[in-house]
């Protein structure tokens, strides 16, 4: 079948009901073909643009916007115009108090969605709110779902049942988790090109791989160490995308023998993300210096601590210093997961500690016992791996005192970094965010908490036939594919 | 000879063990005319069996006829091949009660199954089962099993050791062959039992003038059944003669020493015994294999084999002190 | 007095086969093994017990040696009762009288060797001074049963059926009893080895003194043997005396049906005219009422089918169960 | 045979009530606090504290367990903790792919075991026999997942004539097609044992004494062989296939997983990492059941095919 | 002086068996396996020509060469010496786990038999109810439970498998006890005790040997199959399951790499199973007789 195409998803989609998304990588790019949002980012960038809202005014004291949104524009199957009910309807159900949704972080500062008339809708804010236009709107909670819809058929139900306006209508969601979407033929825009989009789950790269080459999908990840063979071949086209999230190297700060600041600056020097970007990412991963992608507001690259700068001996005297003359008697606890990337990153360490006679016991556990570790805070040193989104209140939330216990795996808490946070989300100003942000990045990097490995990589392939366009983090836009033979 | 059914001509039969062929029958020659009762006998191991299931071909396959050769009615019936001897001789003109009743029926099969599957081949596939069945169930009465209908639906299992010995009978009865051998049919019953399943036998032999080869080690029963008693020791015939010529005139050391050692509620004698062991098969003596139990042996038997040789009418022995 | 004396021996096996089977057979099902048996053994006499396969000679035997708990009745071993035995005096039991069990081969452990076999009673009792002496015992015993050393360091299944059983009877004898029962001790022997385990177990009798319980299908061997006959048909005993007697002047329809299929060497007979009994033996779970032989029996009456006989003298020494003669 | 059965059936329901109060008690056993590895970081409190009672875990345990028997009974097992649908219907949705995809193994272990084991039997002896033999041992010693991947790299990879992963568009063709490489990747280790079980079975059989009153009657070789002799020697194949599906659901979750397939063993495997635990209990409850049936059936037809047990 | 006379006789037995397997071309097959495999595990650090835990990035993936006989993987570690290296956690797991299943099998086995009434039926159901889950997911579910390690694998692989043992020694001992010779023993004097340890223990004794020998083959396929879903040992310990989830996604770049750990398992099982069998055959004195 021409008019179809076959997209592997890297797992179970869980959810279409974009105020409950779960996993990110394999909910989102469905969700997005099916749902509009108010604003979007421009194709292929992460400038913001108008999406169902003609256009938009902010108010002076940054609490209130009032959007214009677009007219006639129909949801899929029946289920009406979309109006400003819809988008009340929209946010209001994702900060209500039974609501139990993930995004009322996103919403945070939202107090009510008043609907001035048919087209025109005003958010009332209590704080004005820096994430609202770049990581809230654009993003899986500024989606808008048909009012109708999801009181007739229940919240349940509409979790598979999405009802949007988006270029792509929901069609089926079957046995093996495939997910089926039909071109919208009455699009406000202009429309997808391919009639059907299937989104297969496949969890593991190599499956992928062997999905694409056998021709079960069109257009899937490669894995890291088969990208230039396979992206060489005149039947597949490949591009490399840096990803979003950010991997690192995390010290626990608040236990012996890792308080101690001196061990830590010594371990930035010893632990050499480099051979941990080849060794597991096979060259493919950029070095990251930062939690956030370079060219994002507040990006600050935090310095290099190479070895051959200062020399083997600089070293051993901060370890000597440190109370570890010669690393002797030095043993620390890397806890991880079962993941396979993540393991071998614990063998590269290991080996890397090992030249300096430091001891690491690698501790693989499942998911559940690594967490309750984290949480508790019985380990040295771990590595993990967050997501991220645009906005950078939202990636730099984690490390704050609050976090203490639960998702800060330094376990490091600087009343200083929390101000400049709670400074930085209640303000529109993006100078004086970046200026926070960056303030925030040299307070990590002064106690040397840890270490930015990379934001990882996507390398999504496809077949020649198509061309597809992706966002910068390398996220598929289905329903701008193209045929390139045409 | 037409008179001869069978006629056995110095067969010899090697079973492979561990990579050599150890003889366990050797020099065999026995004949046997239509209607005739021949028995068997011998100690345990002497290769009575062995020989029955050499005349039927159902050796195993460890096992060889290394010489000699054996003529069924005439025909030479070594050089025929398997089909033709499965299609033209056994359960046609050939049967065989094999010697454990216990295992000698199929499990898992319905006794009336085997029964019918027996007459299905024996008809050459002609009739079908349906038919066949009345037939069957005919000679089930026929050899005394009650209820034979019900008794048709059965398990071997759920038939005692006479029964299942009288369906092995009454399978011989359909296939009412020229030649029946008998491999020890009796052992293991009771002495009630066993003499129905002997008068069964006398009743086969009078109607349809069946030859069997009756093999046993019970002398008692022989002598009351047999025309003829051929003595085996040690993989060899030592002595054929009418029976009560045999017991009469026991002319081999053998099957003298033989008479004197059985326990016979009618001698309060002290019993005689052998001395020594029967020889094992990978070590049989040189000469006589009796030789080393024998009250009378001499340097000859040390050395050379004695062959059957008639002694009297119709009385054959193998030993070298006829010589003398 | 008998050194074994044997009262209203009864053995009901029950096939319980757990609840369900109960409610569904209505009760469990009891295999009357053996029904009310009585006898008595002197000393250095060979009590032979006959009788078709399946009528309770093994249980017997099992019982006197207290290898089975008896459902009923009591045996007495030198007028002691051996169900009231403790520990110690079993264990004295055990050295006195000995058993030889009726199938040779598996009566032996597949995995010992002869030697160790042989030994064991005398390890169980605590006989063995030392490796050497063993050994020589070991011989000794083997010697006895006319087996030469070197089958001291075979395993059962590299044993004759004949071997196998003066194993078994080597065994019996190490421990230098004074009764032993013997659960057919030729069956499945050769002709020529048969005599000579008879042989055997005659001189040892004498040399020793033993005292026999001999349990056989033979009847040409009892004769030999015996000195004292008991006839069983399906649990009971039918029929009780010297063996001289009972050859010649048997009263019981089964015993002279029992010997009348008897065949010697020299006899002249014909299969054809002989009488034969008919019918199979009724099965131990469901006997027949009244007198169990009934149903097979020429003579049978009325009464025969409804009450039981008992085992009453018919002259001195000879007792029998037949409503013929009471 | 009819109290053989309900003797078995009887003795499978406190089992069953077993296994469902070790399953049940996995909430308590599971380490990690569910709320966090099931909602991540993007937890709420009013989020964990509806989690946990949708768990269960906010009542004292004996009252929770009889709500799930209850439930349980009621046919429902629990709502999934992601998927948003019933147990019930997650399960249902992809077991018909696991049964399918044993029974096709189970048939082609049987079929090849069987066959191999038979030439093995009529050739003994021979230098063919102990090529089969090894055969038999070489295919016993390869579990599954080496088999899959093998399979994969030599047919998917290499020559490209089997599809590496999915179950197909739905046509019956395309979906045996797809079957094949998972059917032979799960086979494969019992192909081995039931070859070597077959062969080693009709030896013993065709070495039986009543296999010679049948020769001594006339019933020719292939008679003897296909109905009299196999009847007998598939008594201990067929106690093992039962066996052996309950296994081979095993061997399905590498397979699946291997192959991506939809299926009772992948759905368990993602929900143990998942820590979805309704979906974890009811996969496991219907997997146990499924293998408890299993070996019920193996149990059932040894019976028939003895009839001494039948008569029971 | 006692004791040489049993030795002797041990010596005579085993001087048989071993008689027996030497001519048995698969008791040598599966004799050298082994034997390669304890000497891998014992003697590893001799033997294996680089250090297994050594990276060197800058080598990774490459093809067989003079200083690496099989290549390197992803972290341009040495494959053939962590193949060496991970004979250890094989052997670890297929003994040990054997070691706790027979064990705790032949006591419940026994206590069932001897014992009978309620602790048998509680016996038995225990052994029903771990046998209603399928192996492999109640390993799975075990180890999610326990966490993954060395330890919890051999101990769950151990207690999943026992009820066979349980259920092969009861059932033997069960129809032992009813041997001929277990009655003569008895009627020589002779206590529970030594009908036990004397006569029916040395007869399960091969059957339960034998079972052991497959079930360690099992046991190593579990082990690695439970690595290759990424559940089983866990670094630093590299076990060939782990090594063949490793090289997985490489089966297209560097398809020997899978081959390697997948050969050293498929070997391995081959060489337990084939010794089983030999072994089998040779412990049962009635199949002698022709080999
Ligand atoms: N399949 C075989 N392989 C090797 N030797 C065998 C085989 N079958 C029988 N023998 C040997 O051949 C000899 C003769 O055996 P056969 O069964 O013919 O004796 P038999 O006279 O029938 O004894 P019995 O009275 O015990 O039935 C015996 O020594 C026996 O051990
Ligand atoms: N352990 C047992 N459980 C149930 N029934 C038994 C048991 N032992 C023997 N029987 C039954 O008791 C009856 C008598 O058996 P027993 O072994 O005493 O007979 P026997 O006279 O020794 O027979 P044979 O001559 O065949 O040895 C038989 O019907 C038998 O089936
Ligand atoms: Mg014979
Ligand atoms: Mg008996
Ligand atoms: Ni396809």
């Amino acid at each position: 079948q021409d008019d179809s195409l076959n997209i592997a998803i890297p797992g179970r989609a869980q959810t279409l009901d974009p105020a409950y998304l779960q996993r990110v990588l394999s909910d989102w790019p469905v969700m997005n073909s099916i749902f509009n949002g108010l604003v979007k980012y421009k194709p292929g960038t992460f400038e913001v643009v108008p999406d169902l809202a003609k256009e938009w005014e902010i108010s002076e004291d940054n609490t209130e916007i009032t959007f214009q949104l677009k007219e006639g524009i129909e949801f899929h199957k029946g289920y009406g115009e979309f109006t400003a009910e819809d988008v009340k309807f929209s946010f209001e159900r994702i900060i209500a108090e039974d609501a139990n949704s993930p995004e009322a972080q996103s919403f945070i500062n939202l107090e009510r969605v008043e609907v001035i008339n048919q087209y025109t809708v005003k958010l009332i804010l209590t704080q004005p709110m820096g994430r609202l236009f770049t990581s809230t709107l654009p993003f899986n909670a500024g989606l808008i779902v048909s009012k109708k819809a999801v009181e007739e058929m229940g919240r349940e139900k509409f979790a598979s049942n999405p009802i949007g306006t988006g270029p792509y209508v929901f069609e089926e969601w079957d046995v093996n988790n495939n997910i089926t979407l039909k071109r919208n033929d009455d699009y406000f825009e202009v429309g997808a090109e391919y009639g059907e989009i299937v989104f297969m789950p496949m969890s593991d790269p190599t499956s992928q791989e062997l999905a694409l080459q056998s021709g079960e999908i069109d257009i899937g990840q490669l894995t890291l160490d088969n990208f230039d063979q396979i992206s060489q071949m005149e039947k597949f086209e490949a591009e490399i995308y840096p990803d979003l999230a950010i991997q690192y190297v995390a010290f626990n700060t608040s236990k012996e023998p890792l308080n101690n600041k001196k061990l830590r600056e010594a371990l930035r020097y010893i632990i050499n993300p480099e051979e941990i970007l080849i060794g597991a990412f096979a060259g493919k991963a950029e070095r990251a210096n930062s939690i956030l992608l370079e060219d994002m507001t507040g990006y600050w690259q935090a310095p290099d601590f190479k070895l051959e700068d200062v020399g083997e001996d600089y070293v051993w005297n901060l370890l000597a210093e440190a109370g570890y003359p010669e690393g002797e008697g030095l043993e620390l606890e890397y806890v991880t997961d079962a993941n396979e990337e993540r393991r071998l990153i614990g063998a590269l360490i290991q080996d890397q500690l090992s030249r300096f006679n430091i001891d690491l016991n690698i501790e693989a556990l499942e998911v559940g016992p690594k967490i309750d570790r984290w949480q508790d805070g019985s380990y040295d040193i771990t590595y993990a791996r967050f997501t991220n989104t645009v906005d950078p209140g939202y990636n730099f939330q984690w490390n704050l005192s609050e976090q203490l216990g639960k998702w800060n795996l330094f376990h490091w808490s600087n009343k200083e970094y929390d101000n400049l946070w709670q400074e930085a989300e209640t303000t529109l100003d993006s100078n004086l965010r970046a200026e926070n942000y960056k303030k925030m990045q040299q307070l990590m990097n002064d106690d040397s908490i840890g270490i930015w490995v990379t934001h990882g990589v996507k390398t999504p392939a496809w077949i020649t036939e198509i061309e597809p366009v992706f966002s910068p983090d390398g996220v598929i836009l289905p329903w701008l594919i193209s045929n390139s033979e045409e | 000879m037409p008179d001869k059914i069978l006629k056995i001509n110095n067969l010899a039969v090697e079973y492979r063990n561990k990579g050599k062929y150890l003889r366990v029958l050797q020099d065999i020659n026995l004949e046997l005319d239509s209607g005739e009762i021949l028995a068997l006998v011998g100690e345990s191991g002497s290769g009575k069996s062995t020989l029955g299931k050499t005349i039927l071909r159902l050796l195993p396959d460890s096992a060889r006829i290394a010489e000699g050769s054996i003529f069924f009615k005439g025909k030479d019936i070594c050089n025929l091949s398997e089909k033709d001897f499965n299609d033209q001789i056994r359960g046609q003109e050939m049967a065989m009660v094999i010697q454990n009743p216990q295992n000698a029926l199929n499990p898992v099969f319905k006794v009336g199954t085997q029964i019918l599957d027996v007459l299905y081949f024996k008809s050459k596939k002609q009739k079908s089962r349906k038919e066949l069945k009345k037939e069957a169930v005919e000679i089930l009465k026929k050899v005394g099993i009650s209820d034979p209908e019900y008794r048709f639906g059965e398990y071997p299992h759920q038939f005692s050791g006479g029964m299942k010995q009288r369906v092995m009978l009454a399978m011989a009865f359909i296939s009412n062959p020229s030649l029946l051998i008998a491999d020890e049919p009796t052992t293991a019953l009771d002495l009630t039992v066993e003499a129905q399943i002997l008068n069964l036998l006398s009743n086969l032999v009078d109607e349809y003038k069946t030859s069997i080869l009756y093999i046993s080690h019970d002398l008692g029963v022989v002598a009351g059944l047999s025309d003829r008693i051929a003595v085996m020791y040690a993989g060899r015939i030592v002595e054929v003669a009418q029976t009560r010529e045999l017991f009469d005139h026991p002319n081999h050391p053998y099957t003298e020493a033989l008479l004197k050692c059985l326990p016979d509620y009618q001698k309060t004698e002290e019993l005689q015994t052998i001395p020594g062991q029967v020889p094992d098969l990978d070590n049989y003596p040189p000469g006589c294999n009796f030789h080393p139990r024998c009250s009378y042996s001499f340097g000859r038997c040390r050395q050379e084999d004695p062959r059957l040789e008639e002694i009297a009418s119709e009385h054959f022995s193998a030993c070298f002190l006829n010589d003398r | 007095m008998a050194l074994v004396e044997v009262k209203n021996l009864k053995k009901y096996f029950v096939n319980n086969d757990g609840l369900l089977y109960k409610l569904a057979n209505k009760g469990p099902i009891k295999v009357k093994a053996v029904d009310d048996v009585s006898f008595k053994i002197e000393k250095e006499d060979t009590l032979a017990v006959v009788g078709e396969s399946g009528c309770g000679k093994t249980t017997v035997a099992r019982s006197v040696l207290r290898l089975i708990e008896p459902t009923a009745g009591e045996i007495l071993y030198r007028g002691r009762s051996i169900n009231n035995f403790d520990k110690q005096e079993l264990k004295v039991f055990r050295e006195d009288a000995q058993m030889i069990l009726q199938d040779p081969r598996s009566s032996l452990n597949p995995r010992f060797i002869v030697e160790e076999i042989v030994s064991e009673p005398l390890y169980i009792h605590d006989q063995i001074k030392d490796d050497l002496n063993l050994l020589d015992r070991v011989w000794e015993l083997l010697d006895l049963v006319g087996l030469s050393k070197r089958y001291s360091e075979l395993f059962p299944h590299e044993l004759s059926g004949g071997q196998a059983r003066r194993v078994g009877i080597a065994r019996a004898l190490a421990l230098q009893p004074e009764f032993i029962v013997c659960d057919e001790p030729t069956s499945g022997l050769d002709i020529s080895i048969m005599s000579a385990v008879l042989n055997l177990m005659k001189k040892l009798q004498q040399e020793y003194q033993l005292t026999y319980l001999w349990i056989s299908h033979n009847l040409h061997e009892v004769r030999y043997i015996s000195n004292k006959v008991a006839v069983m048909y399906l649990g009971k005993i039918v029929e009780i005396t010297d063996t001289d007697t009972i050859f010649n002047n048997s009263v019981h329809p089964y015993t002279e049906a029992l010997f009348s299929s008897l065949r010697g060497i020299n006899d002249d007979w014909n299969y054809k005219e002989r009488e034969i009994i008919q019918g199979e033996v009724p099965s131990p779970i469901n006997p027949p009422p009244g007198c169990s032989f009934h149903p097979r029996c020429k003579y049978s009456f009325d009464k025969c089918k409804k009450i039981e006989p008992e085992l009453k003298a018919v002259e001195a020494g000879h007792l029998t169960a037949c409503h013929l003669y009471n | 045979m009819f109290i053989y059965i309900t003797k078995r059936l009887l003795w499978v329901i406190p089992t069953i009530l077993t296994v469902l109060l070790l399953l049940f008690s996995l909430s308590y056993l599971l380490p990690g606090d569910p709320a966090d590895i099931i909602l991540g970081p993007r937890a709420t409190p009013e989020m964990a504290a509806e989690l946990e009672s949708r768990l269960g875990l906010d009542n004292p345990w004996y009252q929770s367990y009889l709500i799930y028997l209850q439930n349980i009974i009621k046919g429902d097992l629990g709502t999934s903790i992601f998927r948003d649908r019933s147990v019930l219907k997650v399960i249902l949705d992809v077991l018909p792919y696991t049964v399918i995809l044993t029974l096709a193994g189970m048939g082609l272990a049987v079929f090849n075991g069987i066959s191999i084991g038979l030439l093995a039997a009529n050739y003994n002896n021979s230098y063919f026999e102990k090529f089969l033999t090894m055969l038999s041992f070489i295919t016993a010693s390869t579990p599954t997942y080496i088999a899959g991947v093998l399979l994969i790299v030599v047919f998917s990879v290499n020559f490209n004539l089997l599809p590496s992963i999915g179950i197909g568009d739905g046509g019956l063709l395309d979906s045996i097609h797809h079957l094949i490489g998972p059917a032979l990747a799960l086979s494969v280790g019992w192909t081995g044992y039931i070859a070597r079980l077959t062969r080693s079975s009709m030896l013993e059989t065709l070495d039986q004494e009543f296999i010679q009153t049948e020769k001594s009657f006339g019933i020719p070789r292939y008679y003897i062989l296909y109905k009299y002799a196999l009847k007998k020697a598939i008594k201990p194949i067929i106690a093992v296939i039962g066996l052996g599906i309950g296994r081979l659901l095993g061997g399905a979750v590498f397979v699946e997983v291997i192959f991506n397939r939809p299926g009772l063993g992948r759905l368990i495997v993602d929900s143990v990492n998942e820590r979805d635990l309704p979906l974890v209990r009811g996969g496991v409850l219907v997997a146990a059941l499924l293998f408890v049936v299993a070996n019920l059936i193996a149990d059932i037809s040894y019976a028939y095919f003895d009839p001494r047990i039948k008569q029971k | 002086m006692f004791k040489s006379q049993k030795f002797f006789r041990f010596q005579k037995k085993s001087a048989r068996v071993i008689k027996i397997m030497k001519k048995d071309y698969k008791a040598y097959l599966g004799g050298s396996v082994i034997m390669l495999i304890l000497i891998s595990a014992i003697f590893a650090p001799l033997i294996a020509p680089a250090d297994p835990y050594k990276t060197n990035v800058t080598k990774r993936l490459e093809g067989p060469s003079l200083q690496n006989l099989l290549g390197t993987d992803s972290l341009g570690r040495d494959i053939l010496s962590r193949l060496i290296y991970a004979a250890r956690p094989a052997v670890l797991v297929s003994f040990g786990g054997i070691i706790i299943s027979v064990i705790i099998g032949i006591i419940l086995g026994l206590l069932a038999a001897y014992v009978g009434g309620i602790l048998e039926s509680i016996i038995l159901f225990i052994f029903d109810v771990i046998r209603a889950f399928p192996p492999i997911i109640l390993i799975l579910v075990l180890l999610s439970i326990i966490g993954p390690s060395l330890l919890s694998v051999i101990v769950i692989l151990g207690v999943t498998i026992m009820p066979r043992y349980g259920r092969v020694v009861r059932a033997e001992t069960l129809s032992e006890k009813e041997e001929d010779f277990v009655e003569a023993a008895r009627s020589l004097g002779a206590d529970n005790s030594r009908i036990i340890f004397k006569h029916i223990l040395p007869n399960i004794f091969a059957s339960v040997l034998v079972l052991s020998g497959m079930d360690m083959a099992s046991m190593i396929m579990w082990e690695a199959g439970l690595s290759f879903l990424g559940l089983g040992l866990q670094p630093p310990l590299s076990s060939w399951g782990v090594m063949l989830q490793e090289s997985y996604q490489y089966i297209q770049t560097a398809p020997l790499m899978i081959l390697w750990p997948a050969l050293a398992i498929m070997l391995t099982m081959l060489g337990f199973s084939t010794f089983a069998e030999s072994l089998r055959v040779a412990l049962n004195p009635k199949l002698n007789q022709e080999v």
